[in-house]
């Protein structure tokens, strides 16, 4: 039990932590790919709490094709040709 | 002291998190990011608060939230529909200043 | 329901259908829209003989269906209500007759006569309505068949005419809303009821006396009491055949038939007077009398002038009313037929003038006696009624206003009526002296031609026709069935015996 | 903090944070305090483990998803079929601008494609007794149609209009037909007779799958084929 | 025969029959416009058939699956629920019979409007008859969804960001109601509304799940301050869409408020008495901004801002005669439902007329198009609350329920806001009459997109006489 708390422990920290980097930082590619990395760790989470099946769907879904979603939409963004950079946010500057 | 209960607390850390960053950033892909975060954060309320006192596990939550994430992909896929059609239409992936005042000398049908 | 209960819906809707028919059919179908006009008007009249033997003999016309939880829409047809409807009804068939031969070949008559049926509708509605809520539907609905009619023109000053009506007459709805669901918490009913249904029932007199203020400014925008007049010389850029109707019959006397009704029949007239509201009100009335007759005095537009002398002649009707006496009332209420006759003749006359020769301005009217000597004979008549010469009908109202007040003590009233007599005739002599005495110009501004007849039949008979009754009503007042005896009847029942 | 953002006017943005905080700090109050709080009611978990035999699956997630709240999962199918009638009344899908595919991916593409139906298959089939299901099983089959796009290859633009459609609105018609069917023999929507349940929900996450496979497809698309009408 | 019919299951039809629609529209879109409108009447045919079950043999409740609550999902219709199903079947009929024709001349359009339009009505039947918090959930989110896609539909910019921050408004609003649904279960170990209302103790552990859901439902309604989405949103989209955006979605997420409201029956005075203020300045902030608006469109989507404020006055005034209140509220919400969607059609039309809606170019709309003027002018009357009209009754028992305690402010509120929205309506008339002095291409205007306009408006005009029938629906639905 004991082993496991920590691990749920460590779980959820990761799990924070990489939803705060995930929206909070400045390079959208790199959001996206901390978002899929958070779904990943979350169908973790969804096995410790003993739901096998959500955590297939949260893999498969939730990360998988969530995460192919917004690529796709990243790349297809306009002036934007699979380049990445510091600029990716121009919407955060003038549109808030 | 159980997992459930841990991870209830950081379903609702995440909803924070996810509810801070709809509002407060623009570009609008990030905003469908955090509607989506918010979204796991409720459901991990959904399971964790249910399987908190280490009792059986309760499948009904479970079910209700892998139908909760076949919607939450399905409006995921047309909120991105939209900010693509939005940026080829505006060359911003964001909302503007004052709708209102952009509508005005539109043609609204 | 019996046919008895019925005959209230017949009696609306023998305008409301044609109305409604008129407003689909197409611009050219003249004959149809007459028949449509003159057949609903001559059956609304039938109806309502029909109705006025039967409340003489003592039975009941009431129409009644659920409106709103806990009150029900009523129509109900009493000796008060019938006094008015007659009047509309008598005086839209003149008009009908009269806008036909107006609006000859002038564009959107079918809109015209249409909304022109709905107001009649509206006017019909107000008198025959059974309690408060059934007169504010009617009162609001007046207001907005109205208002088509106002802005009729689509010119821009008809639109500003139409938004400043729309502000005084919804303003003046809100505040009869406003009493009347005050009185509905208070009371728990709004039925009209001789002697007032407020009466015996322990209120704050404060709180009445509120109600009845709110109420009676409400109505008293479309009464034009002064200082909630100033939509009424305004609302003059409408055609004359709906200055004639409306701001001479309809909408002006509604108002007044409002005060009516509330100090009557939700008050009570002798509660009323223990309130001690009659005689703001009766002050009221005589500031507007004499303001109005003053106003007058400048108005070169014809039209304008007699709008001012409406808002002053109203008021006597509301003087009547506020003096709180049986003979006073008798002469305020025979006031809402005589001056409805004689105003609308003056109106009539007006369009004709205008219609056939031009004439808007009193300063071009310089011998159109010889030019028109029928249409300002009737002139002649119908002004010398509203300054209220012998054997007019309007000497008749002054005679029992001026009666009521001396027998109730109110001495200053007679002041008054003495004043606005001298004022009336000080803003008509010369109107008939120019009309008369001064030679014709050489050509008028915009003359017609009618072939021997001064101008269309139907422009100059609906004028001889009003002003025929308003003399002989004049001269055999003591007859039976003239309005003065109606008025008499009714007065029996508003007083406690 | 690290997110930088400018209010277009400064001051309200601060103030706009200040409030949202103060709102966001109250919600996980209250929502902490309902957590911790006792509560006497228990779940579902042993009226559907009770009722589980009379379900026709022996997974009780499947159970709750196709059988005791089977209209939810009807309804949800129809929000993913709104999903992409949306996108695609949207308009055409956009041309997607990757370079010529890394041959990490096409070597990838080789070995996952082919795999898909199998993994497929087996969550379907697992569905009924081990974790696994329409949803999941959809999904890889999608995924697999995803990765065969990134390849390169389009097959949207190949294929005729029907089969797509088809395909999207089959998993509901199926659901649906079902549901109703059901009814002609007197009993009400979606109560499927015990003897036949195992088999109906098979069926009907066949079909489900098939449709969700699609659709998901179809949204990374995000947009109908160039050929649709 | 008949008695099979009286008892057949037609709360389960009114949602089966959309979708099935939708599919057939969605799978045959050549054939898109005919099978949709005889869907439409189809649907709407069984939502009055659970209308006269449910008025004659009282609430009725459907076991999906036959297993029954808190396992199984109960479908429940009382007379809250037939009243918004007959209200959506007549409005939707309508705009259905408008769209038919408005959208004939875009067959592109119309493939993409009869799906969608069918699912959201599939989604409102759902709703108004869910038994189910969660169930609620997915019908909100289906509501949603359609709802969002169906404004993208114009495509222009202005309605793609009036989507866009439409989709996330009401995803954000659903997320906070799922988080209330969470926190039920968690505390009450049922998602079944009926007995989450026997087992619900009042207290904190009711409170903030009832607050998460009542904001969220706050957002999508779209009741001041949160009404910034709706304008865009509503101003954009085209005519039939906006007519049920404003007229009939709006309702739904109200509807649900109203049900959890009557469900839980929170203590305490202050949340009314928000609720209130909050109507109280939508009214006022709608009805100004609707005053300054150069576009008849947007001046109508803002009325809605001010219409909907109206709805919340009720929640201070219940406390004296419920019955009163609520019923006004309600009866409200179904005449603005009328009067709106006729509103909407009506500007249609008069768009499709002049090629603008620009207030003061109308250009003697008057002569050109008298029925829809007329459409206009009654649903506004409607909506001001002149009598005689659905609006008037309405407002009435809310004055009557604000006098009779003596609730002088709410009064006050009430008078005020039919008195504005007779301002911006009137202003709309009387350019109506005028000529505008700009030349403006005319279009051809079918009779039938006028007739529906008119008929809905002269519907809102007519409920204002058929309120002592309508009302005791509600006997027994209010607390």
């Amino acid at each position: 039990m004991n082993a496991g708390l920590l691990l749920d422990t460590l779980l959820v920290l990761i799990l924070l932590w990489l939803a705060w980097a995930a929206l909070a930082s400045r390079d959208l590619f790199r959001g996206i790919v901390l978002f899929i990395a958070f779904g990943l760790v979350l169908s973790m989470a969804w096995v410790r709490l003993g739901a096998p099946d959500v955590a297939l769907a949260e893999a498969a879904i939730g990360a998988g094709l969530t995460g192919a979603l917004l690529l796709a939409t990243w790349g297809r963004l306009p002036g934007r040709n699979g380049r990445r950079g510091g600029q990716d946010d121009s919407g955060d500057e003038n549109g808030d | 002291m159980s997992g459930g209960f841990l991870f209830a607390f950081a379903g609702l850390g995440l909803l924070v998190i996810g509810a801070w960053a709809l509002v407060l950033r623009a570009h609008l892909i990030r905003k469908v990011l955090a509607i989506n975060v918010m979204g796991s954060g409720v459901f991990l309320i959904l399971v964790g608060s249910g399987s908190m006192d280490g009792g059986a596990v309760d499948p009904v939550p479970q079910a209700m939230v892998i139908t909760g994430i076949v919607v939450a992909i399905s409006a995921t896929a047309l909120a991105l529909a939209l900010v693509l059609r939005i940026a080829n239409a505006t060359g911003k992936p964001a909302l503007p200043e004052d709708q209102d005042r952009d509508l005005m000398d539109e043609e609204g049908r | 329901m019996t046919v008895n209960a019925w005959l209230p819906m017949m009696v609306i809707g023998s305008s409301l259908i044609p109305g409604l028919i008129i407003f689909m059919l197409p611009e050219n179908a003249v004959t149809l829209r007459t028949v449509l006009n003159l057949g609903g008007a001559v059956l609304k009249i039938f109806l309502l003989v029909l109705m006025m033997v039967g409340v003489f003999h003592g039975v009941e016309y009431e129409f009644r269906v659920p409106l709103v939880p806990g009150l029900d829409f009523v129509l109900h047809a009493d000796a008060l209500s019938l006094l008015f409807v007659n009047l509309s009804a008598v005086l839209w068939l003149a008009t009908t007759v009269y806008a036909i031969g107006y609006l000859e070949d002038s564009p959107n008559r079918s809109r015209f006569f249409g909304y022109f049926s709905l107001c009649v509708t509206a006017t019909v509605g107000l008198a025959m309505a059974g309690n408060l809520l059934t007169f504010l539907v009617f009162y609001e609905a007046l207001t907005l068949t109205t208002y088509p009619l106002v802005v009729h023109r689509g010119t821009e000053i008809a639109r500003k005419a139409g938004r400043g009506y729309l502000a005084y007459t919804l303003f003046g709805g809100v505040l009869v809303l406003a009493g009347t669901i005050w009185l509905y918490a208070l009371t728990g009913t709004l039925e009209f009821v001789d002697r007032g249904f407020v009466s015996g029932l322990d209120i704050d007199p404060a709180v009445l006396r509120m109600i009845f203020a709110l109420l009676i400014l409400g109505v008293g925008v479309k009464a034009a009491l002064v200082p909630l007049h100033a939509w009424l010389p305004q609302a003059m850029v409408a055609p004359a055949p709906v200055s004639a109707l409306l701001h001479a019959v309809a909408v002006v006397k509604a108002g007044a038939f409002g005060i009516v009704r509330i100090t009557y029949d939700v008050f009570g007239i002798e509660f009323a007077a223990s309130l001690g509201v009659t005689l703001p009100l009766a002050v009221l009335a005589s500031i507007t009398i004499i303001y109005g007759s003053v106003r007058a005095l400048f108005q070169d537009d014809l039209k304008r002038r007699l709008a001012f002398s409406t808002v002053s002649q109203v008021s006597y009707i509301t003087l009547g009313v506020a003096i709180a006496g049986p003979i006073a009332t008798i002469g305020g209420l025979a006031h809402l037929v005589h001056q409805g006759f004689m105003k609308i003749t003056l109106f009539f006359c007006a369009g004709n003038f205008a219609e056939t020769l031009g004439v808007h301005k009193v300063s071009e009217m310089r011998g159109i006696g010889r030019r028109m000597p029928w249409t300002t004979a009737a002139f002649t008549l119908a002004a010398f009624g509203m300054i209220g010469v012998p054997p007019m009908v309007g000497f008749i109202s002054k005679w029992y206003l001026g009666l009521g007040a001396l027998e109730v003590g109110q001495d200053w009233v007679v002041l008054v009526l003495a004043g606005s007599s001298l004022l009336n005739a000080a803003y008509f002599l010369p109107i008939l002296r120019t009309a008369w005495f001064d030679p014709p110009p050489e050509e008028w501004p915009h003359e017609r031609d009618f072939g021997r007849k001064e101008t269309a039949w139907a422009l100059l008979l609906p004028p001889l026709f009003t002003v025929g009754a308003a003399l002989s009503w004049g001269l055999f007042a003591s007859m039976p069935g003239t309005p003065l005896d109606w008025v008499q009847f009714i007065a029996a029942r508003k007083y406690a015996p | 903090m690290k997110m930088e953002i400018k209010g277009p006017r400064g001051e309200p943005g601060l103030l706009l944070r200040a409030g949202l905080a103060l709102l966001l700090a109250a919600l996980a109050a209250g929502v902490a305090l309902v957590l911790v709080a006792e509560h006497e009611h228990p779940g579902l978990g042993a009226i559907v483990d009770a009722e589980l035999a009379r379900s026709g699956a022996d997974n009780p997630v499947t159970a709750v998803l196709l059988n005791f709240r089977a209209y939810d999962t009807l309804l949800e199918i129809a929000v993913l079929t709104v999903a992409l009638v949306g996108v695609w009344a949207l308009g055409p899908a956009p041309r997607i601008r990757e370079s010529t595919p890394s041959p990490v991916l096409l070597g990838m593409n080789s070995i996952l494609i082919p795999l898909a139906p199998l993994i497929c298959a087996y969550l379907l089939w697992a569905g009924a007794s081990r974790p696994g299901g329409a949803f999941q099983a959809g999904a890889v089959l999608a995924a697999a149609g995803v990765l065969f796009i990134l390849s390169g290859r389009r097959p949207r633009t190949r294929l005729p209009d029907a089969p797509p459609r088809l395909g999207a609105v089959i998993g509901l018609a199926a659901f649906l037909a079902v549901a109703l069917g059901v009814m002609s023999s007197g009993r009400r929507f979606l109560e499927y007779p015990v003897e036949l349940a195992g088999a109906l929900i098979l069926f009907v996450e066949t079909a489900a799958t098939l449709s969700i496979a699609v659709i998901l497809a179809g949204l990374f698309i995000g947009g109908r084929p160039e050929d649709e009408p | 025969m008949p008695e099979l019919l009286a008892d057949a299951p037609w709360m389960l039809w009114s949602i089966a029959l959309p979708l099935i629609g939708a599919l057939l529209v969605f799978l045959l879109p050549r054939r898109a416009a005919p099978i949709g409108l005889s869907t439409a009447c189809l649907t709407a045919a069984t939502a009055l058939a659970v209308l006269f079950q449910v008025a004659f043999d009282g609430p009725r409740i459907y076991r999906v699956g036959g297993w029954g609550a808190p396992l199984g999902i109960d479908l429940m219709a009382d007379g809250l629920s037939v009243i918004m199903l007959a209200m959506t079947a007549v409005v939707g009929t309508a705009i259905s019979v408008y769209a038919r024709v408005y959208l004939a001349g875009t067959p592109e359009k119309v493939r993409r409007f009869w799906p969608l339009w069918l699912f959201l009505w599939a989604a409102l039947n759902a709703l108004y008859q869910a038994g189910d918090v969660f169930n609620l959930y997915v019908t909100l989110e289906l509501l949603g969804l359609s709802a969002v896609a169906l404004v993208a539909l114009t495509g222009s910019a202005p309605a793609l960001w009036g989507a866009m921050r439409y989709l996330l408004v009401s995803l954000l609003g659903s997320l906070s109601y799922l988080l209330g649904v969470a926190l039920l279960y968690h505390a009450y170990g049922t998602v079944d509304l009926a007995l989450l209302g026997e087992r619900a103790d009042g207290g904190l552990i009711l409170a903030v799940p009832l607050g998460a859901m009542i904001a969220g439902l706050l957002l999508k309604t779209g009741l001041f301050p949160f009404h910034v989405w709706l304008p865009p949103a509503h101003g954009s989209a085209r005519a039939p869409v906006s007519a049920l955006l404003s007229g009939l979605v709006v309702k739904a997420s109200f509807y649900l408020l109203l049900r959890l409201w009557f469900t839980f029956v929170p203590e305490g005075q202050g949340l009314p008495i928000l609720l209130g203020s909050l109507g109280a300045a939508a009214i006022f902030w709608g009805s100004v901004q609707a005053l300054r608006q150069r576009r008849l469109k947007l001046l109508v989507a803002y009325s809605t801002v001010a219409q909907l404020g109206y709805l919340f006055i009720a929640f201070p005034l219940a406390g004296l005669d419920p019955a009163l209140a609520w019923g006004g509220s309600i009866y409200l919400a179904v005449s603005h439902a009328f009067a709106k969607g006729a509103m909407f059609l009506a500007a249609g039309s008069i768009m499709t007329q002049g090629g603008h809606d620009d207030i003061d170019e109308l250009d003697r709309v008057v002569d050109r198009m008298p029925l829809t003027l007329a459409a206009f002018a009654l649903a506004g009357i409607s909506l001001a609350g002149l009598p005689p009209s659905g609006g008037f009754v309405g407002k009435w028992m809310l004055l009557q329920a604000a006098m009779a305690q003596e609730l002088w402010f709410w009064a006050f509120v009430i008078i005020g806001g039919g008195v504005l929205t007779a301002a911006y309506v009137f202003r709309v008339l009387g350019f109506a009459f005028t000529e505008s002095p700009h030349e403006h291409e005319q279009h051809e205007v079918p009779l039938t997109m006028e007739w529906t306009a008119l008929l809905l408006a002269l519907g809102a005009v007519l409920l204002g006489f058929v309120a002592p029938w309508a009302l005791p629906l509600l006997d027994g639905v209010l607390p």
